[in-house]
């Protein structure tokens, strides 16, 4: 029954200290801006989940939001590491960061699993490969028809998924369009869900390719134009390639970090959305 | 007097490895440079299908990301990313599976997780797995595009994130892979290819003014070389052409990206005569 | 690869006596003129598969293709039933009927197993009804995770699959929108396709809600305009619920269903729709 | 004097039984014409939801069939038949279940596939399960419309296509149905509800003119009657004006569809005056 409130309020009564959350979208709709009002909200000991956690996860590990990261791939598209990230893992700084690490397969069924109220998925994969030695929630599965050995995941049910899509309507049902990822089975799987969007508008109009998730599947929803930033919303925004080259260099330094989470998130009030005018800095 | 970089040789070589009408899952970096080279020159319907949920993209320059709008704006499908991997890559309908590596051992396992034998405690940590172990194990052959140094073609993988031929003939078929496995690996110093008994990778191709002992020393294991070892054409004036064009046509502050998310290794960006 | 050939080329390429084709199409879409093309090919002791037999299936079986029916729900939708199919079940005329008979959700999975190239999928259902003991491919599994006990049900892997869809383009891509059932799945889950479409056009605009099915994903393809008569195809053609309404008296006698066949499927030549002048009868 | 028939009084009661802004999982038939009525009078946000895959259906008129056009040119959103068994009804997110039955027993469990103990030579052949079986394992609560008679309030189902309350107390959780299973039936003479304790179907509402002993008559269980059994009140002129507006809006030819699958069971079109 999604309710539309500010992005503070929707963080606030969302998540709590010692959730697990799973922040998606794969490089379209990447909610940042919710994930900066997590950072200001100084939020800890979350376990995190996302496919491919890129920058803002980056943020949020840095930040010391993080205890525990549940992924598939931590890197930044196209550019190279995750420097926080890196240094959570390579050094424990600033605090250790418990990993539980699969495919992109794995996770994407570990969320449809979720979604259907499945305790488990079954896929082909991870066999031969180091990845089951060193994470739970991966075993065999023998099909009781053939007799073929697969492999079984174990379903993620966050407690929240939040989201960043292009639209809302006046009754909280959300639509987004582009490459979907698996925002929907995030959404589906989690108790409780955050959607930030560009707009919202009396009707949505259909649109090609465009998922609509009905309002009474939503917990909380937060008008953030920009939202995604440096992520894009599909027809509102492009993709700011420069910004996620600069993170580089911003994030291999643990006091460039730490001033630029001063100036750009803490420094913010919740409405704003902080990294907009990184490039400049 | 064609003058040209090691990673050029790699990517052409690459694109020229892909038929017309295949169904390519393209991994990011090189290997879409390769991929939408191939579609820019002998091979315009080369269907390219990302792990994003991207069918059939026509981008007309190399996207920084998977995910960039220019592959849902140009694609025939766009489809959840359960369901790429579901229904369109597990059940094996892709002909080739395009992967980049940080280490690979002999057999063509990949590894992309860590390096150093800790893993708790790595000497570095990678990215992790993404999507390449079911495009290992489901495409109906899987190409691997790396640069070649003792370090990347290492004895011992640290750790085994996408499988190969496992541990030599007969891995696929105890593992249920159901895909051919890695049939090409290219490097900026030539060519390899599995030998059909052994399944060992053994050099097959090597560039223009590259001697084989140079590729052998960068490579971590006793590297064998084919009998029919053949020297692989440079690129020709219209393959360069169109490679740098497509590189031009991302954003100026995109270009300078590493292919590999790992520290660049150094590579000799040879400079060879045509 | 699609190749684009007349309805009775597909028919005869594609699909073979003895056959397993699942003529998918959830009240919308259904393939009636391609069913009417195997009737006059004469295709004998076909499987056919189908979550919704209706009309086509009807016919299908009173003309004696078909020696064995998987399914989940035989009827007339909003009429009352199939008098062929129970005739061939409680009478044996004109052969008798093997049935495989499942819930929709089992049958929704076994086609989603068969796409996704498991032998198996995993579900909620079927424990405590009567359905397992007369239908191999259900059978318990326990989730290794949880202990939890849950139901496995067999892929569904068709020889063929046959679908009516709105347009495709000269390559052969498909598109189809509105209620888009499980036509995917077949197509995806069988060895080879046959898709009758409304009309070729040369390039398909993204319309809202469309699936598109790629041309490498598709054996062959027919235009037949009309070709879902007396289902419909959204934004060509109203269902038409007078001839659903008529097919009750027509198929509860063995001789007026003989009639209608003879006038309405063999007397017609392929490339002409059967049942599209049939309320005039 | 207002005069209506057995059945608008059963899909008047059956509407009224649905709260505006529930989701409603809607069987075709007899459920859907109770649903639009809900709509179209007090429950105006009450959520449609179609085994076709259509979701949020604002028909303004009772479609013949699941998969009519005007289900999807007015959902919320359409999705595949696949999904959403697996990620709308299966995971419990329906708060009300809508079902027909051929027969049920004492316990709420409904019998849609055959009539007569041999299922390979059935006396009829009934058209099976479809959506039932896991609409009834797991909406919230399950909604069971039919006509009662003594054929189809049966002693001993003939075959258990849906489970409702199984063998008693304690089935559901033995089963790991996670729903509640059913909460309500309404036939064309009254209400019956679960007993909390036994499980077991009482006669807790009746319609007006409608004895008890003409219930009983018509159930093939000795029907237990509720210590509150409450008179049922007729449809009011509004009620009876929509339903009739809805019926009226389908096509001339689809009005006399029966709703049951099987051959309709004779029932007494009571004029009951107000």
């Amino acid at each position: 029954m999604a309710q539309i409130v500010t992005l503070a309020e929707a963080i606030s009564a969302a998540i709590r200290d010692g959730d697990t959350v799973a922040m998606e979208g794969f490089t379209h709709l990447i909610p940042h801006a919710a994930g900066h009002e997590v950072i200001r909200q100084r939020r800890r000991d979350l376990t995190l989940v996302r496919m491919t956690p890129d920058i803002i996860y980056d943020q949020l590990i840095g930040a010391g939001c993080t205890r525990k990261l549940v992924f598939s791939w931590a890197g930044n598209p196209g550019v190279g590491s995750l420097h926080r990230f890196r240094d959570a893992v390579e050094n424990a700084w600033p605090r250790p960061l418990e990993l539980e690490e699969h495919s992109h397969a794995g996770m994407a069924n570990r969320f449809a699993a979720g979604a259907a109220g499945l305790p488990f998925a079954v896929l082909r994969g991870y066999r031969g490969t180091t990845l089951p030695a060193h994470t739970a929630g991966v075993a065999d599965i023998v099909c009781p028809f053939t007799g073929e050995t697969l492999t079984a995941v174990s379903a993620l049910r966050p407690d929240v998924a939040v989201i960043h899509a292009q639209r809302a309507d006046a009754q909280g049902n959300v639509q987004y369009w582009g490459i979907s990822g698996v925002q929907k089975e995030a959404v589906l799987a989690a108790s409780r869900s955050v959607v930030t969007v560009e707009e919202i508008v009396d009707r949505l109009d259909p649109r090609p390719g465009a998922v609509v998730l009905p309002w009474w599947a939503i917990s909380y929803i937060a008008v953030v134009p920009g939202g995604a930033h440096p992520s894009y919303a599909l027809g509102y925004s492009a993709r700011d390639n420069d910004f996620y080259q600069a993170w580089d260099a911003i994030s291999r330094d643990r006091q460039r970090f730490a001033d630029w989470l001063d100036e750009h998130v803490y420094g913010r009030a919740a409405a704003g959305h902080a990294s907009r005018s990184v490039t400049a800095c | 007097m064609l003058t040209y970089t090691a990673d050029e040789m790699m990517t052409v070589t690459a694109a020229r490895s892909l038929r017309n009408g295949m169904t390519c899952f393209v991994g990011i970096g090189l290997p879409s440079e390769a991929a939408n080279l191939a579609r820019a020159t002998h091979a315009p319907d080369l269907v390219l299908i990302y792990e994003s949920g991207t069918i059939g993209s026509k981008p007309g320059q190399v996207p920084l990301s998977i995910g960039d709008g220019i592959l849902a704006e140009t694609a025939d499908s766009v489809v959840s990313v359960p369901e790429i991997f579901n229904y369109w890559l597990q059940p094996g309908r892709i002909d080739v599976g395009f992967l980049g590596a940080a280490q690979l051992d002999r057999y063509g396992n990949i590894n992309t997780t860590v390096i150093g034998p800790a893993y708790d405690s790595p000497g570095v940590r990678l990215p992790g797995a993404g999507g390449a172990p079911e495009i290992a194990g489901a495409c109906k052959e899987v190409t691997v595009v790396l640069r070649q140094s003792r370090r990347t073609f290492a004895r011992q993988l640290d750790f085994v994130t996408s499988v190969g031929f496992g541990d030599g003939p007969g891995s696929r078929q105890r593992l249920g892979l159901s895909g051919g496995g890695p049939r090409l690996v290219i490097t900026d110093l030539g060519v390899l290819r599995p030998d059909p008994d052994t399944c060992e990778l053994v050099l097959t191709g090597i560039y223009a003014g590259v001697p084989v002992s140079r590729v052998q020393e960068n490579t971590g294991w006793d590297l064998k070389v084919s009998a029919e070892l053949a020297e692989i054409l440079p690129p020709t004036e219209a393959e360069l052409a169109a490679l740098r064009d497509l590189l031009a046509s991302r954003s100026p502050a995109a270009s300078p990206a590493a292919p590999a998310p790992v520290a660049p290794a150094p590579v000799a960006a040879a400079g060879v005569g045509d």
